[in-house]
């Protein structure tokens, strides 16, 4: 589409925006933000093909802030846009920024199918498991029994798994990271840019208004890694700070902490295997405290995505009956002629 | 029936009309949408103007024999100009009781019935609600009244196809109807035998049983002395050209598809099925290779979401739906308006409220899209008057989008959408190029900072900067804006002069659009006003009124708004004005809102469109006459 | 809250109603219809107390044809109807019909959250996998693949699984039946009935006029007993005509059909345990032709459900602060006396 | 300034006012809204009048220091009647530049200014957009500013408390500046300290700090000589009885479970939290125990699907939303007016289009709630015009739904909802029960079978009947239907007969409803129009303009759909119309739409309330003076 290379090099700066950043001091999205900035510039994407949508929250203001296309929406349906827009030049580098009200709550039904299509996107999910933005309210990710201002007696609702629902959704790629731990976050990101189809991520986020004990122990440096499993394709499930837990799967088909050593050895772990939905759903109930919350690409095959299969069918068209020629259009029917 | 004249006696005295309305009707299964089809594509080819309104029920097959269960297919044809399909059919086909239960009062008094008298069982009867048989009960005295057995002779007559069961030879009894009209009609089978074949040309059983059907009939009023006159319609005198078929919604999906080319671009539908819109998604559908790309939603606000993004991406990026299918992308419409990008709405409009009637027309979802979003957020609205002209009306939606990058909403109907009229296949090549010009960053990089939100002067346009364009990122919202930047301004001066300039520049196509036409009196006792598919009824009325010396003129509004600029002046001109309208009175009430000018409103809320007549009796009761 | 007794014995005709049932001769809905007129009798609920509310699609029209209380409301949205009726009378047997249109497309979020708060609803999905109402188009759980007016060079959307999207929404009873087993169906239909929270029933319905081939063997008879299993909590997962078969789990979590005899016997089937949400993902993958289609509860479990977390709620409300007094409630603030 | 009297000499000159308007303004952070509730609660407690009006950004915690980030509160307070939070405040207390920079544009000429020296750095001044130090430049010549360095005085008064940060101690500067108000003011310190001790019952240490910064702040005021007056403002005289201030959301959410007490049924309210609406929920959630169910709904749509669900099973069934949700909503809207049962929808309006201005105030929706909806599709819709008015308004909203059967829109608007005034407590015990009958079936079995959609003559609407009740079985949808069974009917006649209906019983509304009331002259040169949250100011302009002699009179539409009986004729009986409201023209356009009586208009599109003086100019120039 450009007529311009791939610029030399972009840097952190390059995608700042020129507008004040408006979140509440010690936000967990600012370093969501960040570490955005710094890992674009590594994809070798060009700037201009870049676009940013997102729905309304907190979160959903990531756009303004990045120096790239971008479109605040409205509340929830940002996915929608992202397909319309994909379709029309699939050559960009899409992103949905949502919140777990924003996609889980109004947008659920539209994160399903923008999934199930597998178009090709990066949805990044910033689950703080509250409504920011309409002051702290519950949203579907809250836990049993959330006191908040709409639930002053506690929610009754038993809250949803993002990642179970984007697997039930048939998404390519499933995989989730944590706002503080910035190098993982890093990672996770460029892995879902680098994957054809769509991506999406869960990223544990802090709203430190309205729920700053959401995620206790993983926003901690010095214990996540006691509660956190990095899931890697193909590896074992071992965990903890001094790799001396794993995870293996009981009788009843549950995955199982267990103390490496002398009962059980890394052979009786899960070695993990991101190809696989069925492990994928198994492990995706997995939540500290009772388990070590599972990181990085959960779930990732290939499959062909929804944009590919258009431009497909267009070509298939068009080497079939050649391009439309609107002669032929207006008369495919009977005609009669007047003199 | 004073149009009849007899001016040829041949064997089979020949009666010549001017014009006819025949209305096939039978159970939904019987075929009748695919007979009346078929009869005014002879007809048509046969040069005749036609006009036709299929009719049938909601449910895909309501059940046998219940007058709920019954199809129609009516349609008006002649010698001269149509722009109805007919208040009163003189000629009925009805292929059980149901389907003459409904019609009946419908058909001219005098008019001509044919009836399957098999299916006149004590179940049908039953089903239909008769209490006892119509063909008997002299019910029908005053009709002139044609018994046929055609199931039994349809049997007969495909007796020789072995192969073929009870069943499927019951099937092309809709042929036997048909080849028995075309001979009531002095209609040549050849069209429909073509169609047969390409049809079934992998099932030649088949293809070869309906024509058979289809000449057995017509023999059969050959050699029958039971009709007492055949009818002929000479071909019409339409303008010279190459004409074919076209119904509201095949029109708007090929003027779309011209728009798209015209503007060299690809054309994004996205769309959720629902009636009576679903077919224009079925016409574009198969348009891959003219690079259309349609996307069938989860619901219509993905729809709209999805038509919002591809117009960010600089597609010619369109949505139809019908009324509850607006209901939904309203919050949706309203972000397009904030953006400020081009789109089309297009609204098929059926009876509402609610899922209300969704085979059936109504025009009342015109104050839905005028004012259905929060806040100030002006839109603008245009409505086709015909089928072909939905062709005209789409394309130029597209031309207002582009020009004042708005949303457009097209409101046609029910009626519009499935009714057809003869269209004269106009030249592709003489349709004005759609011309675009996206911006593009100066090529040294140096420059002033890109401004989304700058708008040109003569249109209030803002430019049109897709992604993918080096140099021009930037991030447009639903959030208040500041002028220029686009950038998030709460600042009220800043919030006043965006709604200021938004509405201005919708107001501002009245510039681009075409002044009002008048037909008829410059001023006078009383003006008609109609808008979308009501044209054709209104303007044979006030023709017919005009014809009788009244003092009436029509103004058939295309343009809703912004209202055409000499409007409100010609509202002036006549004593009094009536407006009339499928709905409770909303372009009335548009009308007194923004003009202050008392009007009157006829207003019919039947799911069904005006007949003629209706609309002459309410001129002359406002004339006092 | 009603006065009467349960009354006397109904029958299947008092729950006809006197509208005509206007499906296409051949329509899988005439036997559900039936099948419902026929198992409601069985329940001992009183009539009055059942309600039907359904969304919009040939489906839809079912409570129609019900003697009951009912809605046919609009597309997608009835189960936040029921919501709101079962909230407001939790005494209630609600019944919610929906089509694979209008309960995953355009409905999939409310059905999600539905569930998800286990409202004491039976949910009834009549799965044709097309659109009905609208005269073909495809709809959500096509088939990749599918031809239709509006896909007439196929499909390129991977389908939804009903089942996954129900487990992964947390459902506690979900099951499976299809129309022409009447039996099983009528069990199934009672099954949901009795559980206590949300039932989630896919029902497989042959759509004759814009679908008829889709369920194939499954709408047969002689052949059906081959291509599904009827799972039964407890029992090793044995299926076919003459009970040879059977479904174990391989290395890689995944379920596989073995040929008992030789090589496998029935201590290698799976045991099913309709507890299991891992157990259920993992079978609720599996489909005709390439393996037997899941047939029967899927998953079961007991869990507090929203109606009487919220009642539960307003009972510990007025025992704590007494009934609500107006008197109170207006002078709840800083107060003032002018003389 | 014509309103000070000096009527007595203290030791500290105490001039007397009848009425003061002071803002409170500062950084997000600085607990600006809490100090001016802490003010206003005091103020009304003494006696005064007041009126209050908070305006915060639409972020939760906008950027520190910047102008964006700037909260403020503003309250009027009076010996009089006071109707609108003032327009210009008399008295500004801002505790950074940004502050003193958004809030010094709408001081009176002459006011004062209370500021925290300590913040004006050069970063804060810099983030605020100055140039140069305004307290240093002379810009603020002409003003009484008091420089105040609140924040180091504010440490140094609570060096005492060790165990607090400096942090802790800084979030108590807001108490100084409250008690240095009070001191200005001569107002008691005992309401605050009261609040402060019940609201950290568990943090005594942060209630003596706060109650120490406060006192602090009052004897800075007496010490330093700094000032030139204190001020007193006698207790108005307001009608006998007992008051509480009340917001308009918190009295909507009285009035509603009012209303569902008097009708002896649960209150079921089911939502989506949007802004400005969120607080009716949060109100409404810790009232369990008056058995009200509140629904947090998945979004907007099932919002009103649960609400419509809860009609259905006879509870008083309200949603509450704003502008956003209300397009949203407006598919189930529809299915409610076709199903024809009672229930109440508050649509809490701020500013459009699309987000808009979420935190800012506009009536904008007028047209939307009237018409947003495909199909005739007509819906009650009323307008408090006050904060205390919500109460009323909406206990009137469910008399109206339940007595046609109908669904009834609220508007309210961002203003109306979170500003304040004293409401002088009713006696639950007077306000009528709401008699609800649902009916039975005849106890025998026998009898006509049950009629859904048989109206009572007298008003229109249909029997509620609900689940549960034997022999009642029914079934009722959006689709067409036949009158009295409800059936599903595709009758063109039946269509026509039920929208005629439902139109009628709305309109019959008006009997039910109080005749429209008119300030000032029954005829004359203007009448003023207005309706909603803008009565305040503008009936003070009018008040003003009569006083001074005008021919003006005032309507102040709160029933607009339907209109009150009498309103037709009130229009004609002056020579002009003028119609004021926040949006481009909405309730002109529906005054033009029905009554085609030509109306001027004045409309505001900047997210803030009419002041007095924009009415009064207006006044002025379409007077022609
Ligand atoms: C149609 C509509 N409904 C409701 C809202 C109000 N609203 C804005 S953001 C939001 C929830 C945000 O929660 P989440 O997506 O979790 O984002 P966060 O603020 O937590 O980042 C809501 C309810 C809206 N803007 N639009
Ligand atoms: C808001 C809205 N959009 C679209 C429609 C049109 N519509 C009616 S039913 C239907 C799909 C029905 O499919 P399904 O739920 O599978 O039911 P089926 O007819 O197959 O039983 C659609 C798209 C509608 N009635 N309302
Ligand atoms: S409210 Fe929470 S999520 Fe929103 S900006 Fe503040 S800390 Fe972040
Ligand atoms: S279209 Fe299909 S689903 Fe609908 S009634 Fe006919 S057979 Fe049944
Ligand atoms: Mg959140
Ligand atoms: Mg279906």
């Amino acid at each position: 589409m450009s007529t311009n290379t791939i610029p030399l090099e972009l840097t952190r700066k390059d995608f700042v925006s020129d507008q004040t950043v408006r979140w509440c001091p010690g936000c967990g999205d600012y370093a969501i933000l960040a570490q955005m900035q710094k890992t674009l510039p590594e994809l070798g994407i060009p700037r201009e093909k870049i676009v940013f949508i997102s729905g309304i929250g907190c979160s959903s203001r990531f756009p303004y802030y990045m120096n790239t296309y971008g479109i605040h929406s409205i509340h929830g349906r940002a996915p929608t846009l992202a397909t319309g827009l994909a379709v029309t030049n699939p050559d960009l580098s899409i992103w949905v920024i949502t919140g777990d009200g924003d996609g889980l709550s109004i947008g659920g039904n539209h994160l399903l199918h923008v999934m199930r299509r597998n178009v090709n996107l990066n949805i990044i999910l910033f689950n703080n498991r509250v409504y920011g933005l309409t002051k702290g309210q519950y949203s579907p990710t809250s836990r049993k029994g959330f006191k908040t201002k709409s639930s002053p007696m506690g929610t009754i609702e038993q809250p949803i798994n993002p990642v179970a629902i984007a697997l039930a959704s048939e998404a390519t790629f499933v995989a989730r990271s944590i706002d503080s731990h910035t190098q993982h976050l890093g990672e996770v990101l460029a892995a879902a840019a680098a994957h054809k189809g769509v991506s999406f991520v869960e990223v544990y986020q802090n709203c430190v208004i309205f729920n700053p004990d959401e995620w206790g122990p993983l926003e901690d440096r010095r214990e996540r890694d006691d509660h956190m499993i990095y899931l890697e394709h193909g590896k074992p499930m071992v965990f903890g700070r001094n790799r001396d837990k794993g995870v293996r799967l009981n009788e009843r088909f549950e995955p199982e902490v267990v103390q490496l050593g002398e009962q059980y050895t890394v052979d009786d772990l899960i070695v993990y295997d991101a190809r696989s939905k069925a492990l994928a759903m198994m492990i995706s109930s997995m939540e500290h405290p009772y388990f070590p919350t599972p990181m990085g690409v959960i779930r990732q095959v290939s499959a062909p995505n929804y944009t590919e299969g258009l431009m497909a069918q267009i070509e298939a068209a068009q080497a079939q009956k050649g391009k439309g020629d609107l002669h032929k259009l207006y008369r495919a029917a009977d005609l009669w002629e007047v003199k | 029936m004073s149009d009849i004249e007899m001016i040829e006696h041949d064997e089979e005295e020949i009666e010549e009309l001017e014009s006819v309305v025949i209305r096939f009707a039978g159970d939904s299964g019987d075929g009748m949408q695919l007979t009346g089809t078929q009869f005014s594509n002879t007809t048509a080819v046969f040069g005749n103007d036609i006009s036709t309104m299929p009719d049938f029920p909601a449910e895909i097959r309501a059940p046998q024999g219940t007058t709920a269960g019954v199809s129609g297919f009516q349609v008006n044809f002649s010698s001269y100009d149509v722009l109805t399909p007919g208040d009163a059919p003189r000629v009925l086909v009805a292929m059980n009781p149901a389907a003459l239960k409904t019609s009946l009062p419908d058909l001219e008094s005098n008019g001509i019935i044919i009836v399957n008298t098999d299916t006149f069982t004590p179940t049908n009867l039953r089903k239909a609600g008769y209490e006892s048989n119509p063909l008997e009960d002299g019910s029908l005295r005053g009709y002139e009244v044609h018994e046929v057995p055609l199931t039994t002779l349809n049997r007969e007559a495909l007796k020789e196809f072995t192969t073929l069961s009870t069943k499927d030879k019951d099937r092309c009894q809709n042929f036997f109807a048909l080849g028995l009209t075309f001979w009531l009609f002095d209609r040549p089978l050849g069209t429909s035998g073509e169609w047969l074949k390409k049809k079934f040309a992998h099932k030649p059983e088949l293809a070869a049983a309906n024509a058979k059907a289809m000449e057995t009939g017509f023999y059969f009023g050959e050699t029958t002395e039971a009709f007492r006159h055949r009818y002929r319609i000479r071909p019409a005198s339409l303008p010279p050209g190459v004409y074919r078929k076209v119904t509201g919604n095949e029109a708007t999906a090929m003027g779309l598809v011209t728009a798209a080319y015209k503007a060299g671009k690809p054309l994004f539908y996205g769309t959720y099925p629902i009636t009576p819109a679903s077919d224009i998604l079925h016409s574009l559908a198969p348009l891959r290779h003219f690079d259309v790309r349609t996307f069938q939603a989860e619901d219509e606000i993905a729809a709209m979401g999805s038509v919002i993004g591809a117009a960010f991406g600089g597609a010619i990026a369109v949505t139809g739906t019908s009324g509850p299918g607006i209901a939904l992308k309203s919050e949706g419409m309203n972000l397009a308006v904030a953006l400020e990008l081009p789109m089309v709405i297009i609204d098929v409009q059926r009876g509402g409220p609610s899922t209300g009637l969704p085979t059936k027309t109504e025009q009342s979802d015109l104050l839905q899209v005028m004012f259905g979003r929060n806040g100030e957020s002006p839109m603008p609205v245009i409505a086709p008057q015909s089928p072909s002209d939905c062709f005209d009306m789409a394309l130029q939606a597209v031309r207002m989008a582009v020009r004042a990058s708005t949303p457009v909403v097209m409101l046609t109907d029910g009626f519009l959408a499935n009714s057809s009229e003869p269209w004269a296949i106009p030249n592709p090549d003489d349709i004005p190029a759609i011309d675009i010009e996206h911006p593009s960053a100066p090529s040294n990089g140096a420059g002033e900072p890109f401004l989304p939100y700058k708008r040109a002067p003569e249109t209030g346009g803002r430019p049109w900067a897709i992604p993918g364009t080096p140099g021009l990122e930037h991030r447009i919202g639903g959030l208040s804006k500041a002028p220029l930047t686009g950038n998030v301004s709460y600042r009220p001066e800043h919030h006043e002069q965006m709604c200021r300039e938004r509405a201005e520049k919708v107001a501002r196509l009245a510039e681009f659009i075409p002044e009002q036409d008048v037909f008829g009196p410059l001023e006078g006792e009383l003006l008609l006003v109609s808008w979308g598919g009501t044209y054709g009824a209104t303007r044979t009325a006030v023709q017919k009124a005009i014809a009788q010396g009244k003092s009436v003129a029509h103004v058939h509004i295309r343009y809703l708004n912004p209202f055409p600029r000499n409007l409100g002046e010609l509202l002036q001109k006549y004593h009094k004005v009536l407006v009339a309208e499928l709905n409770g009175g909303q372009l009335a009430f548009l009308l007194q809102g923004k003009f202050a000018r008392p009007v009157l409103t006829y207003s019919k809320l039947h799911g069904q469109p005006f007949k003629i007549s209706e609309i002459s009796r309410k001129i002359d009761e406002v004339l006092g006459s």
